[in-house]
C-alpha cells in the first residue's frame, strides 16, 4: 500500500498535489495508562508521531497529526534479539485542520480516512527496529561518547582528542537502542477526542471566510462516520466500538448510533474501568490532550487518589463549559484487523526526522505562520519546500488526483464530504 | 602545524576559556552578594514593621505551596519572619521565626545552615535523585546540617521521633507522611536522596534565590486590587494547563518567540 | 506614631529599597561585563580557528531558526563569524561576517549598533509591538541604526530597494516577504513597530544574551554522537505533557518542582 496511490485515489482528478509525511524517532515512553506506584512495569511502550500535510497550488491546505503507540508485554527474561512479544497498537488521532485555501473542492474526510487506512497497513514491527530508550547509561565503554549528559568542558576535551587522533565521530553502537519484535496480528485501537475549535493547527485560519467550521455535534458526526467506515472496511466483527459524551444522557448518545453501519456501537470508552475505580489508572495520557491536562491538575491539587471515573467525567464536562452547548466526545474502537499489517513505508513517502527538535522545527515551518490570509498558506508551503529540498536534499511527494466527485450521492453523505473539519465558532 | 592540530588545540583552549567563564560567574555572584547584603539587612528591618508580611508572601507564592502538605499551612501561617544570611555565596543560613499555637505548637526561631560544594565528577556518580538533569548545577552538591525543631503536637502520629513502631505498615506509612512535612525539611541533609524530605534542595533554592530576594515583589503582587490578576506567581509558566478549552490553540505557533 | 503611620512609612522605605536593588542589579551587570569582555576577546580568537563554528551554532539553535525564513539559511551558512562588542551594558554592536556566493551574494562584514534606553513611562505609551509584556524589559526601549547590507541577487524580487511597484498586490506581498528576511533585520530600528522585521528586538536579545555568551555550549551540543538526543535546545520547554509524577498512594503527593 503506497501513500501516493492511496491519496491519488481520493484527490480530485486532473489536479496535482504535494504531500509531506513526517515521522518522529520511535521512542520508548512511559505507559499510556498510568501504573500504580511500586507495581512492576511489565510493559514497553513505543511512541511515534506522524504529521501529514497536503499542499495545493503552492499553498498549505490540510494537516493531520497522529500518534502511534505500540505497547509490548515484557517476558520474564527478555531476549530482545529473538523474542517475539505480545503487543497492542493504539492510534491516537491528535489534530486535523484545514486552512481553507484550496482552490478546488477536496474531500477532506476521505483523505483523512485514507491516511488512517495507510497507517493501519504499516507493520507494527516497523516502529520497533531501532527504538530510542527512555534512559541511556553512558558509563564504562560509552564514556567517550558525547551525549546529553556530557558537560561542555568534557565534550571539548573529547573533540580535541578526536582531532589529534584523526578519529572520526563515533557511531552509536546498537546497545544504545532497543530492538524489539512483536506479532503482526495484534489488537489495534483507534481513539480520539472531539471538541470544536476555530483552528487546531493553523493559527488564525478561521478568519478565512472560505474555511468551513463545524459545530461540536457536526464534528462528532464527521469523525464517528469515519470510524464507522473503518470498522466496516478494516476490522473483524466483534470489535469494540465506543462513544462517550461527558454530561450527556444515554438516550441522547444512542441517537448518534442510528445512522451508523456497524451494529455494535456502545456507550463508554475503550479504556475500561468501572464508575468507582480511580481515574488515574484508567485514563490514557496523550500529548496535548485535555484529559491528560486534567489528570496533571488533579495531581497538583492532591486529588488524584480521590477522583474516580464517574467524578472525572463529570468534572471534565463541567470544565468544558457545557452551558455554551458545546458537544465534546470521546470515540474509540478496539479489535483485530481483517488483514495483517505488513506494509513498510518507502523512502519517498516518508521523511524521518533524526530528533525531537528537528521534528518540531519542520512542523513549525508548516504551522508557524498566521493563516488569516492566503499569504500565510503560501509562506508555509514555500518555507517547508525550501527547507526539505535545499537543507535535507529530499522532496515533497507529488500526487496526481484521480478521484471523480459524484455529485449525486445521498445528501446526508455529501453534506459532510464537502465540509472541512472546522467547527463553527462557538457562542 | 596542521589544521587538525590547530583545531585540536583550539578545543582545549576553549575548554580552559569555559572554566574561566565559570570562575567569573562565581566572582560576579560574590560581588553581587557583597552589594546586596547591607541592603538586605536594611530591608529586613523595614519588613518587620509590616504585619503579616511573610505570611502574605508565602501564601502568594504558588511554587512554595507545592512543596508542602496541605496541613502544613496551619504552621506556615505561624511564620513571622524569614531571613537569609550569607557568609559566602556557597555558605549561608535560613532563619525562620514561628509564632506559637496554644496547646499545639511552640513559638520558636530556627536557623538552618547550608553549604554548596563543587563535586568533581564528570560521570553519573553520586546523587542525582529522580530529578531531570539540571545542567546548570551539574557537579554541585548542596548539603545541610540537621537542626532541631519542635513539631506540633497535632503531628504526633507522623512525627518520626515519636513513631515507636517503624516496622508495621501503619508505622511506615506514618513515617513517610511525616517525612513530607515542612518540619522534616529541618532535618534534611542532602546526603540521603530518596530518604529525606522530598526536593529539599530545590526548596532551599526557592528560599535563597527567589522568595527572599523577591519577597517585596511577591508581597505587592498579593496586594493587587483585582484578585483575578493574581496569576502564575512563581509558577513554572506552563499556564495553558487545566484550561481544557484551549485544547487546540496551545500548540504555540513557532514564530511568536517570546524571549 | 500609630501603627498605621509606621506601616505607611515602611512601605515608602521599601519602595526606596527596591530602587536601590535595581541600581545594584545594573551595577552588577556592568561589573560582569567588565570581567567578561577581555575573556570574550580571547575566545573570539580561539573560535576563529574552528571551521564552521558559527554555522554549526546557528543551525543548532532552534529559536534562532524561528526568526527566519527557510530560504535565509543559504545565507546563514555564509556566516563565518559573529561578534558582540559592548561599550556599556546598554550600548553595544553586533558584527557579522559573511562569506560570499559566486554570482549571488557578496562577501561582507556588517556591524549593527544598538542602544537601550530607559523609557520613563508607566502607561502604555509608545511602542510595544505585538509582543507579550516582557516584564523584565518594561520601560526599556531597544533601538538601532539602519546599516547597509548587500542583499543576495536571488532576493531581487523581494528586496525592498528593488521593488519598483510597491502599490500592486504583488508588489506589496513581495515587500512584506522581504521584510521578513534576515537582511531586513539590518534595517530594523525598533522605532516603527509592525512595519519592520518582526520581533527584531528579541532577535537582538537572542544574539546578545544567549547565542554569543553560550555559543560554546551550543557548539558542543551540536556535536553529540547520538542525533536523537538533540532535544529542545533553546526552546521554551513547557512540558505540561509527560508522566504523572505520583507519590505514594496513601498520601497527598508533594510535587514535581523543577527548579
Amino acid at each position: 500500500m503506497r501513500l501516493e496511490k492511496i491519496l491519488s485515489d481520493c484527490l480530485p482528478s486532473d489536479d496535482r498535489f504535494e504531500v509531506l509525511h513526517l515521522q518522529s524517532v520511535p521512542t520508548e515512553n512511559y505507559p499510556i495508562v498510568t501504573k500504580k506506584l511500586g507495581q512492576d512495569n511489565e510493559l514497553i511502550t513505543v511512541k511515534t508521531q506522524h504529521f501529514f500535510t497536503l499542499f495545493q497550488n503552492s499553498k498549505t491546505v490540510f494537516g493531520l497529526e497522529i500518534y502511534v503507540y505500540i505497547t509490548l508485554i515484557k517476558k520474564a527474561k527478555l531476549d530482545t534479539n529473538n523474542d517475539v512479544l505480545d503487543a497492542e497498537r493504539l492510534i491516537f488521532i491528535s489534530k486535523a485542520d484545514t486552512t481553507g485555501y484550496n482552490n478546488k473542492r477536496i474531500n477532506i474526510k476521505l483523505i483523512t480516512k485514507s491516511i488512517i487506512h495507510y497507517l493501519l497497513s504499516i507493520d507494527p514491527n516497523y516502529y520497533l527496529q531501532k527504538v530510542k530508550p527512555l534512559k541511556r547509561n553512558y558509563v564504562g565503554k560509552f564514556s567517550n561518547y558525547i551525549s546529553k549528559s556530557t558537560s561542555t568542558v568534557k565534550a571539548l576535551k573529547l573533540l580535541s582528542k578526536r582531532k589529534s587522533a584523526h578519529q572520526k565521530q563515533l557511531y552509536p553502537p546498537n546497545d544504545l537502542f532497543l530492538h524489539l519484535k512483536c506479532e503482526q496480528n495484534i489488537v489495534t485501537k483507534i481513539c480520539l477526542f472531539t471538541r470544536p475549535a476555530d483552528q487546531y493547527l493553523f493559527a488564525d485560519s478561521s478568519k478565512n471566510a472560505k474555511k468551513h467550521v463545524l459545530t461540536g455535534e457536526g464534528l462528532l458526526l464527521w469523525w464517528i462516520s469515519i470510524m464507522d467506515d473503518l470498522l466496516i472496511e478494516e476490522y473483524e466483527s466483534g470489535t469494540e466500538a465506543k462513544l462517550n459524551i461527558p454530561g450527556e444522557e444515554n438516550v441522547r448518545i444512542r441517537k448518534y448510533f442510528r445512522n451508523l453501519k456497524y451494529s455494535s456501537w456502545n456507550i463508554g470508552d475503550i479504556f475500561g474501568g468501572s464508575a468507582n475505580s480511580l481515574a488515574v489508572f484508567n485514563i490514557p495520557l496523550f500529548p496535548d490532550d485535555p484529559k491528560s491536562r486534567f489528570l496533571h491538575q488533579l495531581v497538583e491539587e492532591n486529588r488524584i487518589y480521590k477522583t474516580d471515573m464517574e467524578t472525572f467525567w463529570i468534572e471534565l464536562q463541567e470544565r468544558q463549559e457545557f452551558k455554551a452547548g458545546i458537544t465534546v466526545s470521546v470515540i474509540g474502537i478496539s479489535g483485530h484487523l481483517r488483514s495483517i499489517s505488513k506494509n513498510i513505508p518507502m523512502d519517498g513517502e516518508i521523511i524521518k526526522t533524526p530528533s525531537k527538535s528537528s521534528f518540531k522545527h519542520l512542523k513549525s515551518y508548516i504551522t508557524g505562520e498566521e493563516f488569516d490570509t492566503e499569504e500565510g498558506a503560501l509562506e508555509s508551503y514555500s518555507n517547508i519546500k525550501e527547507y526539505v529540498v535545499s537543507r535535507m536534499h529530499k522532496d515533497l511527494l507529488t500526487v496526481s488526483g484521480t478521484y471523480q466527485f459524484k455529485p449525486k450521492i445521498k445528501p446526508s453523505v455529501q453534506k459532510f464530504t464537502i465540509t472541512t473539519l472546522q467547527p463553527r465558532r462557538a457562542k | 602545524m596542521s589544521d587538525d592540530v590547530i583545531e585540536s588545540k583550539a578545543f582545549l583552549q576553549l575548554a580552559e576559556s569555559e572554566l574561566k567563564v565559570d570562575q567569573i560567574e562565581k566572582d560576579v555572584e560574590e560581588y553581587r552578594l557583597s552589594k546586596m547584603k547591607p541592603l538586605y539587612v536594611e530591608r529586613d528591618l523595614i519588613i518587620e514593621k509590616i504585619p503579616d508580611f511573610w505570611k502574605i508572601v508565602l501564601s502568594q507564592h504558588s511554587d512554595f505551596a507545592n512543596y508542602l502538605r496541605a496541613s502544613d499551612f496551619t504552621y506556615v501561617d505561624c511564620i513571622e519572619d524569614v531571613k537569609v544570611n550569607w557568609e559566602t555565596v556557597d555558605k549561608f543560613s535560613i532563619t525562620i521565626k514561628f509564632s506559637g499555637i496554644e496547646g499545639d505548637f511552640e513559638a520558636q526561631t530556627v536557623t538552618k545552615h547550608f553549604s554548596r560544594q563543587r563535586v568533581i565528577d564528570d560521570g553519573n556518580t553520586g546523587r542525582k535523585g529522580n530529578e531531570e538533569e539540571e545542567e546548570e548545577e551539574e557537579g554541585e552538591l548542596l548539603s545541610s546540617e540537621v537542626v532541631d525543631i519542635k513539631w506540633p503536637n497535632k503531628y504526633d502520629k507522623i512525627n518520626p521521633d515519636k513513631i515507636e513502631d517503624k516496622k508495621s505498615n501503619e508505622g511506615k506509612k506514618n513515617y513517610r507522611t511525616g517525612m513530607k512535612s515542612l518540619f522534616a525539611w529541618f532535618r534534611w541533609t542532602g546526603l540521603k536522596p530518596g530518604k529525606e524530605f522530598p526536593h529539599g534542595d530545590s526548596f532551599v533554592t526557592l528560599f535563597v534565590e527567589d522568595l527572599y530576594p523577591y519577597c517585596v515583589k511577591y508581597y505587592t503582587e498579593a496586594q493587587r486590587d483585582l484578585e483575578d490578576e493574581n496569576d502564575d506567581t512563581g509558577s513554572e509558566g506552563h499556564s495553558s494547563e487545566g484550561e481544557l478549552e484551549l485544547e487546540n490553540d496551545d500548540e504555540p505557533p513557532a514564530k511568536k518567540t517570546k524571549i
